[in-house]
């Protein structure tokens, strides 16, 4: 392991980490101005994109393979620990990926936050957030990844709750860290299950490692381990809990919505392109164990696809322009997951980039997003609500444009990034699993409606709201700019572009099939043309009905609702406490009738019991007699028992002796 | 008659008993931590007597495991005291005779 | 030799003697640190060169400069001339002990005597040695040790220091700023 | 022959020790006091020296002549002093502990005097030389602690117990970064025998090659303070050391404005003398062990030995005599302040500085180890230096200022 070392091993890329780790620990201990802590922060984050270019370029070769960098980190009872790192083509993606976007959202928040007297400190976070991203995509070993994975919830923990004095945000944050704990808890239960397993955390360790080969045949020989799972289905299915929770699936979502309480960057970098990815990336990671066992692949797939209809209705319902995003950032995370598990049913070991390519460009088109919302939301005086805006089209030409585009991208619109990744996703369902490939479709055609509804809200009409729309600084609107190139231009190279897709697994992947193209190019402009047909001419506004509302008056308060989940956990709670409440009382007034008799029945006896039995027999004889003799017994007591230190010694050395008096006679 | 391990062995075993008693008997707190500081120490000559009497001594273990001992007898020394102030504090007094908590 | 040892003998018997006989508590403390120096006399006897010197730096430089102040910090320095030095039954104590010494410590040594008991010898033990046994096979004990010192110097300051810090919060001014960042 | 000055003293001994060949008993006597006395006495005589000049110094910088009717110069005035000390009346005051009160001068000069037996003065002119002098030193100089709470302690009179108090914290405090400072040199030593540590501060290479120029500069280069840690060390050392001694600026104990002159207070006649050369020669020691470990010992161009010694020895009491003369003295919570959160974290650096050189010296040879040290180790200390001064300010200066009444 050195570090200095650039050609012959990769330990060299500890230094990735290593420079937002000291910008952490520069701002964290020195407390400099905000202008300054930004830009060390930014250019610790340059100089870690530089690398990760480096370590991009240096996959993106025909032959790439796996590289490790391996070190033993302690011993402990002749078991090595052993730590390193792991350059692979999806690592190098995703460490292009973080550090480009990531660099991006930190220039745009050098001047979304400089008002903000916690600039310091939220640059401070952000550092150490990269840390534990960058941390977990190059590390081999599942321990030290578990360990950056704590570092990345830590981080958005904090950043969540940066805003810590408004109680709401300190609530979600809160909510986000518990509720990831959840997963983390299963993510912990596999890591555990797989060193006792395989004994080792190491993920390539040149033929022993946890995801290679010969570990992996060992596991699946190992049959019905688990529910019917085999060995390895196991480790993958606990791992794939860990994913849940921190990619906000299914019954796990609902921390994601409401960590949009932090400051909008942070909800671009953490819930739209990194951390939420962590737990696609972490089955990305670990696909050789999931490919081992179909039924987990199935379950991956499923709770994916579940989760992407689920979120995308419920997106259809809401107002807040970020919270919308939230539920399309669920959605999207649900169609990589399905990209992943139909992919590995499909493909095997493609299903790695079919999902990791969903998520590289959703990075970028959902970064897009965000930054725009933030730049809206900005621009319109901290309103977050999209009844409250409009006609902003008019006012701020560049950040709606690059809005548009984002969405564009979001709805799969025919030759943007978005259609490219999520085409092959509908394809490797449609090959994998019917039913999995209608619900992400019908996810898929919602997700281009509530996209249209909510451009409709923002961007048509009159303007709304109360102050004036600002502009934003050029600081803000050039990531948008550049995140709006990549969204859309990625579409023009395609040929180019599907190189990606093999690159990621080292397997080629069938490109087309007729009929799943034709549905993608229904299901976005269908969606587009739709949310037009309803959005496009009818009056908005706080005080107008939703369109669809007026049509749909109940199921749509059931999505204005989100599904009441956070009412239902309430809810269930709450029944159980009413109903054990008049169990009570009922129970109360039988008691009270039976009190009532037997007092009847005591005052009666009463009189003749205290005469002759208490104050003869036990006042007299027993009790006194009895106080008496303990009293007595506990002034012999009191004499050892006197809290007094020395005594207590003195009897200890007494022991003593007569202990080695004893060994001295018989202790022949 | 040169000196032998005997000598020093009696040697510790009467410091280790002056220890005692006085840990024993004194009624002041911190004389109490001074003896068993002496009993320490008289646990210290003990064990390098022995090694210096082993067959082996270049092997350093008595100094080795005095050494430690030392270490430990210092944080002990310095935990005590820190002790005996909040002692002092919470009770006003020293004196082991009216610090008789212990006894609830 | 023989001499050197009675000598250092009788002083530390004499240091710790007086240690638990006197009234004036800072003079037990000097007469235990005479007891301290007479046993670091008596491990250069045994050639512990080593352990002489941190016999030294810790019982006398250290631990005797704490226990003096910790009794500076306390009251009753000289010792009220009314109260007993002993506590309540310390014959009880004084007896313990005798019947340890002669009944279980004195019979276990003279047992040893049967191995017949090497006289003092000469060998040249080395600081370098010790350093070497140190860093190699006990580094970990090493490392723990360490670790506890930390731990307990930490704690040492906290029970030294624990009750008071509530009696400060209180006195912090109101218009203070809580957070410097903000 | 570079040595030879101590050579002949060692011959010289030797010679006199002859005499009593036939009585072994006489001959160990002779040879314990051949080993002590002429230390004794010739520290005693530099400490009578060292008053004299530190009169003559602090007067000059205070620009006026100092003594000057005794003697040439004034050269016998430590003399006068002296009678003037024997003859005056020894007041013990009335309540005071009697046996502390006179126990406590001849507890200071028995550490001081020993530690100077650790010394390395010259090539074979070492009265204690254990294998393990250096730590020795160390242990038995933190006796002096003792010497002085039982001074203090024993005058039953409130300064001079707060002056003890003030003494014993200060030195218990800067025991500490002295210390660390000096485990840097023993470290890149490898031993903690005094020999061995001056052994160690000549390039060992030049030395031999017999060209009389690369033994020149052999013999001065090679000491530890022209070594980037040893810079470092050694100034962290010498703080500490002024501070071990009580000297100016950190002078605390005696600060006569504020507590008369602490545990000095209750003193007179001869036992001040006594107390007030224990002092001195504490002094002496410290700044001997300060050349020992920093400044090459008896390593010297020309010739080495004894004279070297004592000449860098005066030069450092001269440098101590001349802060005395020039700084201010420090407040109490300053004080321990400094020790704490300022020297002890930077001393602990140090150390590993001290490694990280030897790494580099090990793998890359020494120029590009002194390039480095002196570069990166130097900006280290100086970041750590800038750290740790910001973090020691109090957080209601770090904080803006909140004004209450505007607004």
């Amino acid at each position: 392991m050195n570090l200095f070392d650039f050609s012959h091993s990769v330990g060299w890329l500890w230094w990735i980490p290593l420079f937002p780790l000291m910008a952490t620990v520069w701002l964290g201990f020195f407390n400099p101005s905000g202008k300054f802590a930004a830009a060390v922060a930014n250019a610790a984050l340059l100089a870690s994109l530089l690398l990760s270019i480096r370590a991009f370029a240096m996959t993106w070769g025909p032959e790439a393979g796996v590289l490790t960098a391996n070190f033993t980190w302690i011993q402990v009872a002749g078991v090595n620990l052993e730590f390193g790192v792991v350059l692979n083509p999806l690592t190098g993606a995703m460490l292009a990926m973080v550090t480009f976007v990531g660099l991006l959202i930190f220039l745009y928040s050098t001047s979304y936050m400089s008002r903000d007297p916690g600039m310091t400190r939220f640059f401070c976070y952000l550092s150490l957030f990269m840390v534990g991203m960058l941390g977990l995509v190059m590390s081999n070993s599942l321990l030290l990844l578990f360990m950056f994975w704590e570092i990345v919830g830590l981080a958005s923990y904090l950043l969540i709750g940066f805003w810590f004095r408004k109680p709401s945000a300190a609530a979600a944050a809160k909510k986000a860290f518990i509720t990831t704990r959840i997963g983390d808890l299963g993510f912990l239960l596999g890591l555990l299950w797989a060193f006792k397993a395989t004994s080792t955390f190491l993920l390539f360790d040149g033929g022993q490692g946890l995801l290679e080969i010969e570990q992996i045949t060992a596991l699946s020989a190992t049959k019905d381990v688990l529910f019917g799972l085999n060995g390895a289905g196991v480790i993958a299915l606990f791992l794939f809990i860990g994913a849940v929770g921190k990619s906000g699936q299914l019954p796990l979502h609902v921390w994601l919505p409401d960590a949009m309480e932090g400051p909008t960057p942070v909800s671009a970098l953490i819930h739209a392109a990194t951390m939420v990815a962590a737990g696609v990336f972490l089955v990305a990671r670990a696909f050789p164990l999931f490919l081992a066992d179909a039924t987990v692949l199935g379950i991956v797939s499923w709770v994916g696809a579940l989760t992407a209809l689920f979120a995308a209705l419920v997106a259809l319902g809401q107002y807040d322009i970020k919270r919308i995003l939230a539920y399309s950032t669920v959605s999207q995370l649900g169609l990589m997951m399905v990209g992943l598990g139909a992919g590995g049913l499909a493909l095997s070991e493609g299903g790695v980039s079919i999902g990791t390519f969903h998520l590289l460009t959703h990075a970028f088109f959902k970064a897009l997003l965000f930054l725009g919302a933030g730049a809206i939301i900005h621009g319109c005086g901290h309103e977050q609500d999209i009844r409250l805006m409009g006609g902003v089209f008019n006012r701020m030409k560049v950040a709606s444009i690059c809005y548009l585009a984002g969405a564009l991208a979001l709805c799969a619109f025919p030759f943007t990034s978005g259609y490219y990744s999520k085409d092959q996703i509908l394809l490797s369902a449609w090959t994998a699993h019917g039913a999995v490939f209608w619900i992400s479709a019908s996810a898929s055609l919602l997700t281009a409606f509530y996209m249209t509804r909510q451009c409709c809200y923002v961007f048509l009409g009159d303007y709304r709201g109360k102050g004036p729309i600002r502009q934003s600084p050029s600081l803000m609107t050039a990531p948008l700019v550049i995140l709006a190139i990549f969204s859309l231009a990625m579409g023009i190279v395609s040929e180019e572009f599907y190189h990606i897709l093999t690159y990621l697994s080292g397997i080629a992947v069938d490109q087309h099939a007729w009929i799943v193209v034709v549905v993608s190019w229904v299901i976005a402009l269908g969606g587009i043309a739709l949310g037009l047909l309803i959005y496009g001419g009818s009056q908005l506004g706080l005080d107008a009905t939703d369109p669809m509302k007026g049509s749909l008056r109940t199921p749509y308060a059931w999505l204005e609702n989100q599904f009441f989940i956070d009412e239902l956990y309430d809810a269930t709670v709450a029944r159980l406490w009413k109903a054990s409440a008049v169990l009570i009382v009922f129970l109360e007034s039988g008691i009270h009738f039976l009190v009532e008799t037997v007092r009847g029945l005591v005052t009666g006896m009463g009189g003749f019991l205290s005469k002759t039995i208490d104050q003869k027999l036990i006042d007299q004889i027993s009790f006194d007699g009895v106080c008496d003799r303990i009293y007595k017994s506990g002034r012999l007591n009191a004499i050892i028992q006197n809290g007094f230190l020395q005594g207590y010694l003195r009897s200890v050395t007494l022991g003593a002796v007569i202990l080695g008096v004893l060994y001295l006679v018989f202790a022949r | 008659m040169g000196l032998t391990l005997h000598h020093f062995l009696i040697l510790s075993a009467i410091l280790f008993s002056i220890g005692l008693v006085g840990a024993l008997t004194r009624r002041h707190i911190i004389i109490m931590l001074i003896c068993l500081e002496i009993m320490l120490n008289a646990a210290n000559l003990n064990l390098i007597a022995f090694w210096h009497f082993s067959s082996n001594p270049l092997l350093m273990h008595g100094p080795l495991f005095t050494l430690f001992a030392i270490a430990i007898a210092a944080t002990e020394a310095a935990l005590g005291l820190a002790l005996v102030l909040a002692i002092f504090r919470h009770y006003k007094t020293i004196d082991l005779e009216s610090i008789r908590d212990l006894k609830e | 030799m023989i001499v050197a040892f009675y000598l250092l003998a009788l002083i530390a018997v004499l240091g710790a003697g007086l240690a638990i006989t006197l009234r004036n508590v800072v003079h037990a403390v000097f007469s235990v640190l005479l007891f301290f120096s007479a046993l670091a006399g008596l491990f250069l006897l045994l050639l512990a060169e080593f352990i002489a010197a941190v016999q030294v730096l810790v019982y006398i430089g250290s631990v005797g400069i704490l226990m003096l102040f910790a009794i500076m910090l306390t009251t009753n320095v000289v010792g009220d001339p009314n109260r007993p030095v002993q506590s309540r039954g310390w014959v009880w104590g004084g007896l313990a002990v005798v019947a340890l010494l002669a009944g279980v410590l004195l019979p276990i040594i003279s047992r040893t005597g049967g191995q017949s008991p090497t006289p003092l010898s000469d060998f040249n033990p080395s600081v370098k040695q010790l350093g070497l046994v140190l860093m190699d096979p006990y580094f970990a004990s090493l490392g723990v040790i360490a670790l506890l010192l930390t731990a307990g110097l930490i704690g040492a300051v906290v029970a030294a220091t624990g009750a008071s810090e509530a009696d400060q919060a209180k006195t912090v001014p109101e218009n203070r700023p809580r957070f410097p960042n903000n | 022959m570079n040595n030879y000055f101590d050579l002949k003293l060692v011959e010289l001994g030797r010679w006199i020790e002859a005499f009593f060949a036939h009585y072994p008993t006489l001959k160990l006597v002779v040879h314990l006091l051949l080993c002590t006395l002429p230390l004794a006495l010739s520290f005693m005589g530099a400490f009578a020296f060292t008053t004299w000049l530190e009169r003559k110094g602090l007067a000059r910088i205070q620009n006026r002549p100092g003594p000057n009717r005794v003697g040439l110069f004034g050269l016998l005035q430590p003399i006068a002093d002296g009678i003037k000390m024997l003859l005056k009346e020894d007041i013990v005051p009335e309540r005071s502990d009697k046996l502390f009160h006179f126990l406590a001068p001849i507890m200071l000069m028995i550490p001081a005097m020993i530690g100077v037996g650790f010394l390395p003065l010259g090539d074979g002119l070492h009265a204690l030389p254990l294998d393990s002098a250096i730590i020795f030193f160390f242990a038995i100089s933190s006796l002096n602690t003792i010497a002085v709470f039982m001074a203090g302690w024993s005058s039953r009179n409130k300064y001079s117990l707060l002056g003890g108090m003030r003494a014993v914290a200060q030195m218990i405090s800067y025991e500490i970064p002295l210390v660390l400072s000096a485990v840097a040199v023993i470290m890149m030593a490898g031993s903690l025998n005094a020999q061995e540590v001056v052994a160690s501060q000549q390039i060992s290479s030049w030395v031999g090659s017999g060209n009389i120029l690369q033994e020149f500069f052999g013999r001065i280069l090679g000491w530890n303070v022209f070594k980037p840690w040893g810079f470092a060390g050694f100034i962290f050392f010498f703080i500490a050391a002024l501070a071990e001694a009580n000297r100016s600026p950190f002078d605390l104990p005696e600060a006569d404005s504020e507590i008369i002159a602490g545990h000095l207070t209750e003193y007179s006649g001869f036992k001040y003398a006594i107390l007030f050369m224990g002092e001195y020669i504490s002094a002496f020691a410290i700044a001997g062990i300060g050349v020992t470990l920093f400044l090459g010992g008896w390593n010297g161009p020309v010739f080495a030995g004894l004279p070297w010694f004592v000449l860098k020895l005066f030069s450092l009491f001269a440098v101590m005599i001349w802060i005395r003369g020039t700084l201010p003295r420090l407040r109490v919570d300053q004080l321990m302040g400094y020790a704490w959160k300022f020297l002890f974290p930077l001393a602990i650096l140090n150390i590993f500085l001290a490694g990280f050189y030897h790494f580099l010296e090990r793998q890359w040879g020494t120029a590009i180890a002194m390039l480095a040290g002196w570069l990166f180790g130097f900006g280290a200390l100086q970041l750590a230096a800038i750290a740790l001064s910001r973090l020691n300010q109090s957080p209601t200066i770090r904080s803006k200022r909140v004004y209450q009444l505007v607004e």
